[in-house]
């Protein structure tokens, strides 16, 4: 899932001060499973500004809101009056959702409430690893499972560097080295002669190196005729 | 002869070669590089310039290279990829060799967040076994990684480096492999202090033959204090400094000569390691010290060809 | 939803209430409050003498709530709830605020503080009475009247006898093959190896022999006892003959008497983190002093500990141990003691009471300490109940009930909590046993009331609530949703507080409930 | 506002904290009459946002009173209310409040002594502080 972490909140708070009325939308979906967006950090969030307003004596209003994904435009309709009802809106979902806001009311100013970070496991209670990048063209069948683009600090094909020291990366001596995994894992699968090969140079052009990428399924998609009838049914 | 470099003449004699490290200066200025350069200019074969090594940015490789040519030394350059992509790589491939650069040591490169620009974007389009595999396509079939032809394809002498004491250990050999695999013609190891660990690993290439394959520059590291052995065993990932070595620096009355001492007798040891075909002194700040080493292990006159 | 109408109950606490307070003041504030349609002052609702008028008062008020001013909660007569259920309000439409312990005592000495913060406290929990909701429990019937009791020492067979007598059925778990006479069923070289359920309906895995069986438990009671030990530490080390507290007892009641200065310490690992004094240690390291200083007056006998702690009437033989001129050393565990570096056979310690540091002549070192049952974790973590850092079973509560776990139906008693001596476990193992007979007794559990609930449409099945609760109440049902199984659910409100979609509620302790009294309370000003 | 009395708001979870608050006020102990006091039945079952919202709601000072973290009703409930206390400090020092006003306390339900020192502290931080924004509510 994606996941997320809340901006620091002098910074978000430095982001609404010029604004009078301000709704804060969280998101049910992946924010919320990561602790950064739900219900309950909205609530949290629009009750230390406040906190902060009374100590500077700021006079403003929030609205805290949550819709179920916001990264779509159906959920996101549903709190549509509020979020034109308001001077700015904060959105407390990743960046997609705020893009949604933002794509949807163009004339409305969204700012972002988090950071939007990682595709991420959650590898146990409030602990979140990045294990894919997104590259679009997937080879960990050929790397025992493991990836090497997100897992490794320099995305080797043909790792692990010199710098792996008891298994850990160099770059932060608490996370696994990557390479040193799939060897291990490879062994065990008995499947080591996938990296006695050199892995030649990867394409990048499915990766977000290719420009920005859009993703279509033809046979889902709504003819132009559906389409209008849909409208003409809202 | 794949470039006619010095070094690569001095491997095809059959001669225990000698490469010293330089490190180009933080700065725009040639000086020390020229003072280097001449100081330590007949002690070893060819001298290796870092290409912001640690990621701390310095005067570039392929720069520092055509300052000490002019001196009348030979360079290895070594070029990562954390700063370019394939097109760059390549480019700056073609740029060295009608420089006049013969040898290229290719690496992965140190990350970003060991250096001075912590929050530079790093590229890793390759890694250096890409890297040497590009290279390698480019000099023998004058193709480049995306099929175009080149006309007047570079000659270049490449090389690698390979550290016997990272992990997994058991397979190290195996990457190493994979870099002669790959089209590396020469490997600079890590600096060397376990001598045990590293004769099983050199044991290990020989089993696989990999010693008849590629020329062995095995690193050595002479140190100044016993706190210099202590900061590479505690500080520097995969490198491994036996107890023994701290507590000789530790104890030794004058540290520098104690220094100088063993990194003769570590020499004196790996030109006996069957395989090993040169040492490559990385006198990191210590430059002026390597004629001295050279010197004392026996190493001089260094060959000359016409 | 019908309004609320509220009575208030101002209980003058005989006349603790009136000496500081004024109750007309207070009363006339809950008179003129939203909602409250009748007033009532009792003398002290914990006689029970009021209650008939308090009830028949709600009756006729047609009140379906009430506010009751008097003390802590706890020490509230059930009577008092099961009259209002009579009544027809629910137990939990029923809001008892501590006057007398958070307001009139501890302020007495400001009585015009007080007066405004019980006023203040009223509105608060009339603000809180609002929001209540009744809530219903509900009953299962337990499937068996089965005892399990694991372990069959002293404490073990102890509680069999006193769950005997209340008429559950019995029955002994004991890993080894030992015989003994206990009433039920005795289960030789069995272990528990896994459990499922809850209080009153347990379902128990049993190793017996080389056979897994299931076996039903209304309730459980560990005594899985304690085991001995060895020297630890330094102290090990530099001591080589060193004895264990039961060797030296079987010494003096062979006639010999050990070579002095004798040394008792009162762990076998004063440097360890995790062993503590404990209750066993001290009656029988005192007893035994005793007995050697009666048996041998020249002997000199040292005794070391941090912490003193004899049972009950054991305390009397301090007093002869210091006629008999038992020495007894206290120190702190910033020092503990450790063999002189310049005279191996002394050890030295720093008296923590007087700041003397003592060179103490070690004759005959004697530990004593029995470590928790290495078994008990494996068992702790098959019935799923806490551990203490000492490797026992945790209790529920040191003072109100020291023999059970915080799991409902599931007793502990004897050197399982940590060790103790042979009488006190056999005591522990009585009272265990006769609790875990009488909640069998009941035949039925009872559940729900205030416990969690969730919000399915809010609800992102994101696991948080399943992580954290200790108790497994919370389970993603077939609506891909949590649930909480509320007979597993006591209650606590963790899974609440840390849910990140706010999907669940703790009923009584609700967001609303919490936040409203915390509100009313600031807005009073004193 | 020289007669402004300080207030501080208490969660004190059912078990060993409240029991430690009745126990002192039986002990014949005094504490300040600031001290407001909120049960829940556990730690655990103080959110963040109760904490922040007393503040909002006017109190100088906030804190938590669970059992000792080794002794816990509920296993493991006064460690997560003091993770939700450690949240909230965080929070406050982001928004530049003084997570000072916002403590994490743990107590046995025996110890008598420990109640009033808590609320002196908290009420002396409270006079030292003064209200957040200065006295004007």
């Amino acid at each position: 899932m994606i996941v997320a972490k809340r901006k620091p909140l002098n910074e978000i708070a430095e982001m609404v001060a010029p604004y009078k009325r301000v709704s804060v939308i969280g998101c049910r979906s992946c924010v919320a499973i990561c602790l950064a967006g739900g219900e309950k950090e909205v609530k949290m969030l629009v009750s230390a500004l406040k906190v902060k307003n009374k100590k500077e004596g700021r006079d403003q209003e929030f609205e805290a809101l949550v819709v179920e994904r916001q990264c779509e435009k159906e959920w996101v309709k549903e709190v549509e009056d509020k979020v034109l009802g308001s001077d700015i809106t904060l959105s407390m979902a990743c960046s997609l959702g705020a893009q949604t806001i933002g794509d949807m009311y163009p004339s409305h100013v969204t700012f972002p409430g988090l950071n939007t970070g990682i595709f991420g496991v959650p590898e146990e209670q409030g602990v979140w690893s990045e294990k894919c990048v997104g590259c679009g063209n997937c080879i960990i069948h050929t790397t025992g499972g493991i990836c090497p683009i997100s897992r490794c600090a320099k995305s080797m094909l043909n790792g692990p560097c010199g710098g792996s020291a008891n298994r850990k990366c160099e770059v932060n001596l608490d996370t696994d080295c990557a390479w040193s995994a799939i060897y291990d894992r490879l062994k065990i699968q008995n499947r080591l002669e996938l990296i006695e090969k050199v892995t030649p140079a990867k394409d990048w052009s499915t990766s977000h190196a290719g420009g920005r990428r859009t993703y279509v399924r033809e046979d889902a998609k709504l003819t132009p005729h559906q389409k209008k009838g849909k409208e003409a049914i809202q | 002869m794949k470039a006619g470099s010095n070094l690569e003449k001095v491997f095809e004699s059959g001669k225990f070669a000698v490469t010293a490290e330089i490190g180009p200066p933080q700065s725009a200025n040639p000086e020390p590089l020229t003072h280097h350069a001449k100081m330590m200019k007949g002690s070893a074969d060819a001298f290796n310039l870092t290409d912001n090594q640690t990621a701390v940015v310095r005067l570039s490789s392929i720069a520092s290279a055509v300052i000490i040519m002019r001196e009348g030394i030979e360079p290895v350059i070594q070029m990562t990829c954390r700063d370019r992509n394939r097109i760059a790589l390549q480019s700056d491939l073609f740029g060295a060799a009608a420089l006049g650069i013969k040898n290229v040591l290719c690496l992965t490169g140190d990350h970003q967040i060991f250096g001075n620009e912590k929050p530079a974007k790093n590229v890793f389009d390759f890694d250096s076994i890409v890297e040497l595999q590009v290279f390698d396509q480019l000099r023998r079939e004058g193709r480049q990684v995306g099929g175009e032809v080149v006309k007047d394809p570079p000659r270049t002498y490449l090389g690698c480096a390979e550290n016997p004491f990272a992990t997994p250990y058991e397979y190290r050999v195996s990457r190493l492999a994979k870099k002669v695999a790959a089209g590396a013609d020469f490997c600079q190891t890590q600096a060397i202090f376990d001598m045990v660990m590293f004769e099983k690993f050199m044991d290990e290439v020989r089993s696989r033959g990999l010693d008849k394959k590629i020329h062995i520059l095995a690193g050595v590291i002479p140190m100044k204090s016993a706190g210099a052995a202590r900061y590479m065993k505690n500080k520097v990932p995969g490198m491994i400094v036996p107890n023994e070595i701290v507590d000789r620096m530790k104890n030794a009355k004058d540290p520098k000569e104690e220094g100088i001492k063993l990194c003769i007798e570590q020499i004196e040891h790996l030109k006996t390691v069957k395989g090993v075909h040169g040492v490559h002194i990385m006198a990191v700040a210590w430059e002026e010290i390597v004629p001295k080493i050279v010197e004392m292990a026996g190493l001089l006159p260094r060959p000359t060809f016409q | 939803m019908k309004a609320a109408s509220i009575q208030v109950i101002l209980c003058k606490c005989c006349t603790e209430l009136p000496a500081v307070l004024n109750i007309e003041r207070l009363r006339k504030l809950a008179e003129e409050s939203c909602n409250v349609v009748s007033v009532m002052m009792v003398d002290a609702i914990c006689d029970g003498k009021g209650l008939p008028a308090v009830v028949n008062n709600a009756k006729e008020a047609e009140v379906d709530r009430a506010v009751i001013l008097a003390c802590h909660k706890k020490d509230i007569d059930p009577a008092l709830f099961k009259a209002y259920r009579r009544a027809g309000i629910n137990e939990f439409m029923i809001e008892i605020v501590n006057i007398r312990e958070e307001a009139l005592l501890p302020h007495a000495s400001e009585p015009e503080r007080a007066q405004l913060k019980a006023e203040t406290m009223l509105a608060a929990s009339l603000a809180r009475a609002r929001l209540l909701a009744p809530l219903e429990k509900q009953t299962e019937a337990m499937k068996t009247k089965n005892v399990v009791i694991i372990g069959a020492g002293a404490s073990g067979q102890a509680a069999a006898h006193a769950a005997a007598k209340t008429g559950a059925h019995t029955i002994l778990i004991e890993k080894t093959g030992k015989s003994l006479k206990a009433p039920g069923i005795v289960m030789p070289h069995s272990q528990v190896v896994g459990a499922k359920g809850y209080g009153g309906n347990y379902q128990l895995t049993i190793k017996a022999g080389d056979k897994i069986e299931n076996l039903d438990a209304a309730a459980v009671v560990i005594a899985t006892g304690g085991g001995w030990t060895q020297l630890k530490g330094p102290l090990a080390k530099a001591v080589k003959d060193a004895m264990p507290l039961y060797k030296l007892h079987e010494h003096l009641q062979a006639g010999s008497v050990p070579k002095g200065p004798v040394v008792f310490v009162d762990t076998p690992d004063p440097t360890g983190k995790t062993m503590k004094v404990q209750d066993y240690a001290w009656d029988d390291t005192l007893e035994t002093a005793l007995q050697l200083k009666r048996k041998a007056r020249e002997t000199q006998v040292f005794v070391i500990f941090q912490e003193m702690r004899a049972f009950g009437l054991s305390e009397l033989a301090y007093k002869e141990a210091a006629d008999l001129g038992i020495k007894f050393v206290r120190y702190d565990k910033s020092a503990v003691p450790k063999i002189d570096p310049k005279e191996p056979t002394n050890l030295i310690v720093k008296d923590f009471a007087q700041g003397d540091v003592l060179s103490i002549k070690i004759g005959t070192l004697v530990f004593s300490s029995i470590p928790a049952n290495q078994d008990n974790q494996a068992i702790a973590d098959a019935l799923r109940i806490p551990m203490s850092v000492d490797g026992g079973v945790r209790r529920g509560s040191i003072q109100r009930w020291p023999v059970t776990t915080p799991r409902p139906g599931i007793f502990v008693c004897g050197s399982a909590l940590f060790p103790k001596s042979n009488e006190v476990a056999k005591a522990e193992g009585e009272a265990a046993g006769s609790m875990a007979g009488e909640f069998v007794a009941k035949g039925e559990i009872e559940f729900g009331g205030s416990v969690a609930q969730v919000t399915q449409e809010k609800c992102s099945a994101c696991l948080t609530c399943i992580r954290t609760c200790p108790y497994e109440a919370p389970f993603i049902g077939t609506a891909s949703k949590a649930e909480i199984k509320e007979q597993l659910c006591q209650g606590c409100g963790m899974c609440v507080g840390i849910c990140p979609s706010k999907a669940i509620e703790l009923h009584h302790y609700t967001d609303d409930q919490i936040m409203a009294q915390a509100r009313e309370l600031l807005g009073g000003d004193f | 506002m020289a007669g402004r009395k300080p207030k501080v708001v208490g969660f004190c979870c059912e078990r060993h904290g409240m029991d430690a608050a009745v126990l002192s006020a039986r002990s014949g102990k005094e504490f300040d009459a600031s001290v407001r006091l909120v049960q829940v039945p556990c730690t655990g079952r103080v959110d963040g946002m109760h904490i922040l919202k007393a503040l909002e709601d006017g109190a100088d000072c906030v804190f938590v009173l669970g059992c000792l973290e080794k002794n816990c009703y509920y296993d493991t409930g006064s460690i997560e209310g003091r993770k939700r206390v450690e949240y909230v400090k965080q929070m406050l020092s982001e928004v530049g409040v003084e997570k000072e006003r916002v403590e994490m306390f743990n107590s046995a339900s025996t110890n008598a002594w420990m109640f009033p020192e808590i609320v002196s502290k908290m009420v002396a931080l409270a006079k030292k502080l003064g209200p957040i924004g200065g006295e004007k509510q």
